[in-house]
């Protein structure tokens, strides 16, 4: 049974504004296994990205954190910065969403490789830098002739794909990706996910993609994670979360996803929550159809629903509902001021 | 500090003019930069104020606050001594002309707070209204205006001034007005600069169109909607404006195109003349002048720059103490539920 | 396309964009000089010469005929570099631009140099540690280098170096020995000085630049400062800073390598309007520190009310700006490849 | 010296220091100082604030000019150092051969720096060329009285003038008769400054304007001032402060002409290697009344003014010691000099002066306009004016509004249109000569052009220019001056000391200092330190 290569244990990740903190990622384990993909969904605002700079300890200053990113065997949150900078590279990699900005204007792309892979593997020369670079971006289908040319020669599509040359130039165990397509359009975005794809193939790298398009995690992930609100609520293999959600708010929200057969649109009643004050007990229970007495007053717990899945629901605890509050909740209509 | 584009950070790239904030009081608009302001900001806005203030009051209050006149050069019991040290009867010393050091200083704040009163306004009544035509109605009217406003900026400020002072001084014997228009000449491109630019990205606003939709005439859009948007940054102009202003006077004094003694006492010319002194030893006379250019100057800087930092979104670092980040275990009672580490099914993955 | 191919065009683009420019800038000067009441003749010789000396001294210099033609002969003189010979000494423009020119160039440069030297670096600390202690220090430092005139720092260098320490010469370009062995070969002493290997006259000159060069360069260090602090400060939130620190480059490395060249950038765009900074503080420095520049030719015209030497000193100033902020943008497309694309 | 020999550019031509407080560096070592045994060095260092317009005599009649020309010219006749009466220099001898005629017989071979011959034909060119070129910043009005001049044989000169003229061998001492090689310089142009030559002690090797003028002993030279110092540099400065430190450093190892009275004390009380020598000086300054003009027409306002100055009191408070009361336009140091003024007005007394403007009838206080001018005699000026005016309106008699303009609308305003009726001007001396001093002022309104004139004076004039007696001419410039102080038409206010700071081991800058006013190079020399 392999070992995880990164495992999220109560991952607290806390950003301080006037109003108090944020609760960005409140609670979050999750573990990603040698060359698996797993998706990270939810709407935008739910924390996801913040998990995922967590996880390579790219926080802002007044960021606060708790909990454990255990990475061979050492939590990366306690590593002094300049052991998480060795770290990051050789071990773990980045992609981010909006290629256009990632690369340093003034810097050619073959500076960008050399300057890595100075830092990462000093002893290697010149030339066999340039052609471990050449060979990544062949794979990325980049010509050698463009290895000298400045960013703003490229288009977005190319420069993802140099991006993520430039995070796996030096295969690392454990690749973040943050929404690598959304920028881009449906042609390029496919392009990327077979280069991701890859991935497991070539390098046995294990890939955190985070996304909110459903379809990429149907097709490209092994397990995912549903996230609401700063909490994973459901996590499991992908085929069985998108085809029988456990938890609710994963049902809503693979209802709400427009696809070629779609009739009528759906979406979700309400707003994602004020991270600063999230709701009481589960954060979903003002939106969710099945929501009961006890979703407002006590923590649901989380339940194995099937092999290797979980979902934080009561639903699947019914039977230790306390009396009285397995009644559904009854709640006011919601004013249209506070749909928008 | 006359390369305003360099203060916004990015030339040209003026702020975002939004849709007119809530109308809130005139006071909450002014102390807003304040309110917002934090650490080093605060204290330069604060200190910067508090200097700018302190010439302010003491320009206005000069008779008052000065122990004689700014030409007096003899009290009750006789003349005072020419370079005398500093005594109780002249707390700060005599210059060489006899006059009072410490009246001079005084009176010095009236004159150099009326150059910039005359010269910022002169600025102001210029370089607005002709940057939001130019910058509204565009056209040959725009280009002519960009070029000749272009020229203008290529002038080093003080050259000019010497020229218009030099030019000016047998026309208009007022040493003040001189100094104020020579100050305006170089300043109103700065104006026009800045305001054009935030007309131009104010113009496509929306609201702009839906006045313009609801049959306004040009004048009132400029007027009413225009205006207060693209005013935003004309305060750090302003005060960048003024401290030019005062550092141009000192050097005109300096170099004798300035405002002759006998007109009113200005202080690049009583540090020009305290130059002799200080070789010699006697300190007060050039201290005391030298020290109001550098505090006046310095003051109202620091207010420009403390604007500027407030006003400038992309500089802002949220100062906010770390979070004491509690796991959920430690909230309340009101989350009871499971132990928050997950069971970790053995048999997990293909 | 090779990218020297549009860089060159790039260049053609600005070049003909400041013909128009130099344009206005000549007959800003034209009409500024003809502001005051009288004729630039009756002014500067007014005292001196019999009624009936002056009328012809005026047709010789064509100062009787119409505005328009005066002024169209001032824009053909000026087009072939002829700015006029001045009244009172009966010098060229040219030959005067070539006597004191080298000063105020060798004092600007330094000044720029010294600015650059230390407003960088600076600029860097200020901007890497935002909201620190070191940060408002250098900004105080940057405001106060640029609130105290030139002629009040200049007095205090010289009191405190010169006169008590005996550290610096107080004044002049160079020794009286030194200036009077120089040959002239460039007009620019300190090039003359090293064209013929004198290299302790070379120091010599070096050390009377010292004082001038920082009083002059600290008029301009603040903006470089702010300017830094600014960009770099944007630059270390943006986000190839973010995707360069995620593939491990250490801080010290982010911050020099990647903060800091992006915010050179805008420091070379702005330099252009420090030059016509410099050359006002030039002034007053040169008179300070009895600097034989451009700075005290133009005082001495004015003093002497020499309409044409102040005239068309004044416009060789201006051109003299156009043309640096057109070399500017030229080296900025070379720095920064966005532009030329 | 005509009007415009105020055209000196910003120059205080009375130098006074102060005390140099804090620490004193010891005889800060100037590093230019060559080492080497006590025999005399070979340079020395002149340093000046002075502006030289030319150094082609045709357009100097500025003292700064002047200063150079002396030194790289020769005369036929000069005033030695000390005296006040013209002595032969390039002449063997000069004479009248009658009333109108002057002969000069020159020195056999004299020769210019060039190697050109100096004969009789120089000094003819020299002569005519002034003249035709009367260039406007030029001395040529001097040699009105000139009407021709011949070369009778390749050494002698004979002069012939228009009207008998006892001040003409003085004229010959000055720069306006500088004798100029006819093979170089040109009968129509002004030479370039790069290209002086001249028969004087020195020669112009190397001359930046406005920065550096370097002279060497002149080979070829053979006339009574002998250099003793083979090499000289001027220094020229902008600001007297940079000059003062400039001294005190040891860059320099003169500094003669604009340290500001402040500098001079403090130089004076300093002990840093640095001393202050003077003599008496023949510059002087005066008020001018426009007699034609409200309310000065009226001669008792004139007295009563004349009686309230306190002469002392603004030779202590503003010039500290560099200048001297001046109690008649002619400078004390000349022979025919009488304190007329201090004769009948002996000392200030506002009560006198109330007196005079009652029994005149004059309603006090009297409002008065007075002008200055702030850039053109340096920044003290302001202070002179500021006391007059502080001493007038102190004795409640008069009511006073100062104002100031630049000099060429300063010049305008007061000579040509006349609005200007109580004014200050300085002046210079173009010989060491009562003359010089009496008829520019007194006669027919005098330069500026004041509306006075008075037969007697005139009478005066012309018996003093035409008798040879010494005696005669002091009697009639005795009675000159008797009728300045009653009719008051100029008020003398001080005459200035010639003033200069010498580094230690600098010695003969003090011999220099005499009426003619001009810096003798030869006469300073300078020990090895």
């Amino acid at each position: 049974m392999k070992q995880p290569v990164l495992s999220l244990r109560d991952l607290h990740i806390w950003y301080g504004s006037e109003r108090g903190p944020v609760r960005a990622v409140d609670g979050v384990s999750l573990d990603l296994l040698p060359g698996e993909t797993v998706g990270l969904v939810g709407e935008s605002g739910c924390g996801k990205s913040t998990l995922g700079r967590g996880v390579l300890g790219l926080l802002p200053d007044g960021a606060g954190h708790a909990g454990e990113v255990s990475y061979g065997g050492r939590n990366i949150l306690a590593l002094k910065p300049k052991e998480l900078a060795q770290l990051r590279g050789p071990d773990l990699g980045m992609i981010f969403q909006e290629p256009m900005t990632r690369l340093n204007p003034l810097m050619r792309i073959s500076e960008h490789f050399e300057e890595v892979l100075r830092i990462h593997e000093p002893d290697l020369s010149k030339k066999q830098a340039k052609a471990r670079a050449l060979e990544t971006l062949r794979g990325m289908g980049i010509p050698p002739t463009r290895y000298t040319q400045y960013p703003h020669e490229f288009s977005g599509g190319m420069r993802q794909r140099i991006m993520i040359a430039l995070a796996l130039v030096l295969r690392p165990a454990v690749v973040v990706a943050d929404e690598p397509t959304t920028a881009l359009d449906v042609l390029v975005e496919a392009q990327i996910l077979r280069i991701i794809a890859d991935l497991r193939r070539n390098f046995d790298t294990a890939l955190l993609l985070i996304t909110h398009n459903l379809g990429i995690v149907a097709e490209a992930c092994d397990r995912v994670a549903v996230m609401y609100a700063g909490r994973v609520v459901e996590q499991g293999p992908a085929y069985d979360v998108t085809t029988k959600p456990a938890h609710p708010y994963s049902r809503e929200l693979l209802r709400s996803t427009i696809s070629l057969s779609t009739r009528e649109l759906h979406s979700i009643p309400g707003a994602p929550p004020d991270l600063v004050s999230p709701p009481s007990a589960c954060r979903f229970h003002p939106r969710c159809p099945n929501a009961m007495k006890v979703c407002a007053e006590q923590w649901p717990p989380t339940v194995t629903v099937g092999t290797a899945r979980r979902s934080e629901c009561w639903l699947h605890a019914t039977e230790d509902i306390p009396a009285g509050l397995e009644a559904p909740l009854e709640r006011e209509e919601l004013a249209v001021a506070e749909e928008a | 500090m006359t390369a305003t584009t360099s203060v916004t950070g990015t030339p040209d790239k003026a702020p975002e003019a939004g849709p007119p904030k809530r109308r809130g009081g005139l006071l909450s608009r002014i102390t807003a930069p304040y309110r917002q302001s934090h650490g080093i900001q605060r204290f330069m806005l604060v200190s910067g104020t508090a200097i700018s203030l302190a010439m302010i009051l003491m320009a206005i209050f000069a008779p008052l606050l000065a122990p004689y006149g700014f030409d007096t050069y003899q009290d009750a019991d006789g003349r005072f001594p020419t370079q005398g040290e500093p005594s109780d009867r002249n707390p700060w010393g005599t210059t060489v002309q006899g006059f009072d050091v410490m009246s001079r200083a005084i009176f010095g704040a009236r004159t150099a707070v009326e150059v910039v009163l005359l010269a910022v306004a002169f600025s102001l009544m210029i370089g607005v209204p002709l940057g939001l035509i130019s910058g509204y109605i565009g056209g040959w009217l725009d280009r002519v205006l960009v070029l000749i406003m272009d020229a203008l900026f290529a002038f080093p400020y003080l050259l000019l001034a010497i020229v218009a002072a030099f030019l000016l001084s047998n026309t208009i014997d007022s040493g003040i007005v001189v100094t104020a228009i020579a100050i305006t000449v170089v300043y109103v491109p700065q104006y026009f600069r800045v305001v054009r630019a935030s007309t131009l990205s104010a113009r496509e606003a929306t609201y702009i169109e839906a006045a313009r939709a609801i049959g306004a005439k040009p004048r009132t859009v400029i007027a009413r909607y225009l205006f207060p948007n693209v005013i935003q940054s004309v305060p750090v102009i302003a005060t960048l404006n003024a401290a030019d202003a005062i550092l141009t006077l000192a050097g005109l004094g300096f170099l004798g195109l300035g405002i002759q003694p006998s007109e009113a006492a200005e202080w690049g010319y009583d540090l020009q003349r305290a130059i002799a002194d200080a070789g010699a030893g006697i300190w007060w006379t050039a201290l005391f002048p030298g020290l109001g250019i550098v505090l006046a100057v310095t003051g109202l800087t620091l207010v420009g720059e403390g604007l500027n930092d407030v006003l400038n979104p992309t500089l802002r670092r949220r100062r906010v103490d770390r979070p004491v980040v509690q796991s959920r275990r430690a909230v309340g009672s009101s989350a009871v539920g499971p132990a928050s580490a997950p069971e970790v099914e053995e048999d997990a993955g293909q | 396309m090779s990218r020297a191919g549009s860089l060159r065009g790039y260049i053609l683009i600005r070049i003909a964009l400041m013909v128009p420019m130099v344009w206005v800038l000549l007959t800003v000067v034209f009409l500024m000089m003809r502001v005051a009441p009288g004729d630039p003749i009756s002014a500067t010789l007014g005292g001196k010469l019999s009624p009936a000396d002056l009328d012809e001294r005026r047709e010789a210099l064509g100062f009787d005929r119409s505005l328009f033609v005066q002024y169209l002969e001032y824009l053909w003189d000026a087009v072939r570099f002829q700015f006029g010979t001045t009244i009172t000494d009966g010098q060229t423009i040219g030959s005067i631009l070539v006597e004191n020119g080298g000063a105020t160039l060798t004092l600007t440069v330094a000044a720029l140099v010294f600015a650059l030297v230390v407003g960088l670096p600076l600029g860097l600390i200020a901007g890497r540690y935002r909201e620190t202690l070191p940060d408002a220090a250098i900004r105080i430092f940057a405001i106060l280098g640029y609130a105290a005139p030139p002629f009040f720092i200049g007095l205090l260098a010289q009191l405190l170096f010169a006169k008590n320490l005996d550290w610096l010469p107080a004044s002049k370009m160079a020794s009286p020995i030194v200036q009077a062995q120089a040959e002239t070969y460039t007009h620019i002493l300190i090039i003359d000085l090293a064209i013929d290997g004198n290299w302790d006259g070379v120091w010599d000159v070096v050390k009377h630049l010292i004082l001038p060069a920082v009083t002059l360069g600290l008029l301009v260090m603040g903006v470089f400062i702010r300017l830094v602090r600014v960009n770099v400060g944007q630059a270390l939130g943006g986000d190839y800073v973010e995707a360069a620190r995620a593939r491990g480059v250490p801080e010290r490395r982010v911050v020099s390598r990647h903060a800091f060249r992006n915010a050179l950038v805008p420091v070379v765009t702005v330099m252009g309007l420090q030059v016509a900074l410099l050359l006002g503080g030039a002034v007053l420095t040169e008179q300070t520190f009895s600097w034989p520049g451009l700075g005290t030719r133009l005082l001495q015209y004015l003093n002497s009310r020499d309409y044409i030497g102040v005239q068309g000193l004044i416009t060789v100033f201006a051109l003299v700006v156009v043309v640096i902020s057109l070399l500017i943008d030229i080296i900025n497309a070379l720095i920064d490849p966005r532009v030329r694309y | 010296m005509r009007a415009h020999r105020m055209a000196v550019l910003g120059c205080t031509a009375l130098l006074a220091v102060a005390a140099c407080g804090g620490s004193d560096d010891d005889g800060g070592g100037g590093e230019n100082a060559p080492s080497g045994g006590g025999g005399n060095a070979d340079t020395y260092v002149l340093g000046t604030t002075d502006k030289v317009v030319a150094l082609d005599p045709v357009g100097a009649y500025d003292l700064a000019s002047q200063q150079l020309i002396g030194n790289i010219y020769q005369n036929l006749l000069s005033v030695p150092a000390g005296g006040n009466t013209p002595e032969p220099d390039a002449a063997e001898s000069c004479d009248w051969s009658d009333d109108k005629t002057y002969v000069c017989k020159l020195k056999p071979d004299l020769k210019f720096s060039s190697g050109d011959p100096l004969t009789a034909e120089d000094v003819k060119f020299s002569l005519e060329r002034m003249l035709k070129i009367a260039d406007p910043t030029g001395p040529y009005t001097l040699l009105g009285s000139l009407d021709s001049v011949e070369a009778t044989d390749p050494q002698t000169v004979t002069m012939k003038l228009k009207k008998v003229d006892a001040t003409w061998p003085f004229i010959l001492t000055h720069n306006v008769a500088a004798i100029v090689p006819d093979e170089i310089y040109s009968d129509s142009e002004k030479q370039p400054d790069d290209k002086i030559v001249g028969s004087g002690p020195y020669k112009l090797d190397k001359y930046t304007p406005n920065q550096q003028a370097v002279f060497s002993a002149n080979p070829e030279y053979n006339g009574p001032n002998k250099p003793q110092t083979p090499k000289v540099l001027v220094q020229y400065f902008e600001q007297a402060s940079a000059l003062k430190l400039a001294i005190e450093q040891g860059d320099v190892d003169v500094a003669y002409r604009s340290l500001s009275p402040t500098d001079i004390e403090a130089l004076r009380n300093s002990n840093a290697g640095v001393k202050v020598v003077d003599g008496e000086g023949t510059e002087i300054r005066y008020a001018v009344f426009n007699v034609k003009k409200k309310p000065v027409d009226n001669v008792a306002v004139r007295q009563a003014i004349a009686q309230i100055v306190d002469r002392q009191a603004i030779v202590d408070s503003i010039y500290k010691g560099t200048a001297t009361p001046l109690y008649s336009t002619v400078p004390s140091a000349f022979p025919g000099a009488k304190e007329s003024f201090k004769d009948k007005y002996g000392d200030p007394d506002p009560a006198k002066a109330k007196q005079l403007l009652d029994d005149a009838g004059v309603q006090t206080p009297v409002e008065l306009d007075a002008w200055y001018t702030p850039t053109h005699y340096g920044p003290v000026e302001v202070d002179l004016w500021n006391e007059l005016k502080r001493q007038l309106e102190g004795s409640g008699l008069f009511k006073i509004n100062l104002d100031s303009t630049e000099w060429d609308q300063y010049k305008e305003e007061a000579f040509d249109k006349g609005t200007y009726y109580f004014y200050g001007l300085g002046w210079f001396p173009d010989f060491p000569d009562a003359d010089n001093y009496l008829t520019p002022f007194m006669r027919d309104g005098g330069f500026f052009v004041n509306g006075y004139s008075n037969e007697e004076v005139n009478k005066a004039l012309d018996a003093e220019l035409a008798s040879q007696d010494s005696g005669e001419r002091e009697e009639q410039f005795g009675i000159v001056q008797d009728i300045q102080a009653e009719d008051v038409p100029v008020l003398p206010l001080w005459e200035g000391k010639q003033v200069a700071a010498v580094r230690e081991g600098v010695e003969g800058v003090e011999k220099t200092f005499d009426p003619a006013f001009q810096f003798r190079f030869w006469l300073v020399t300078k020990k090895e330190s």
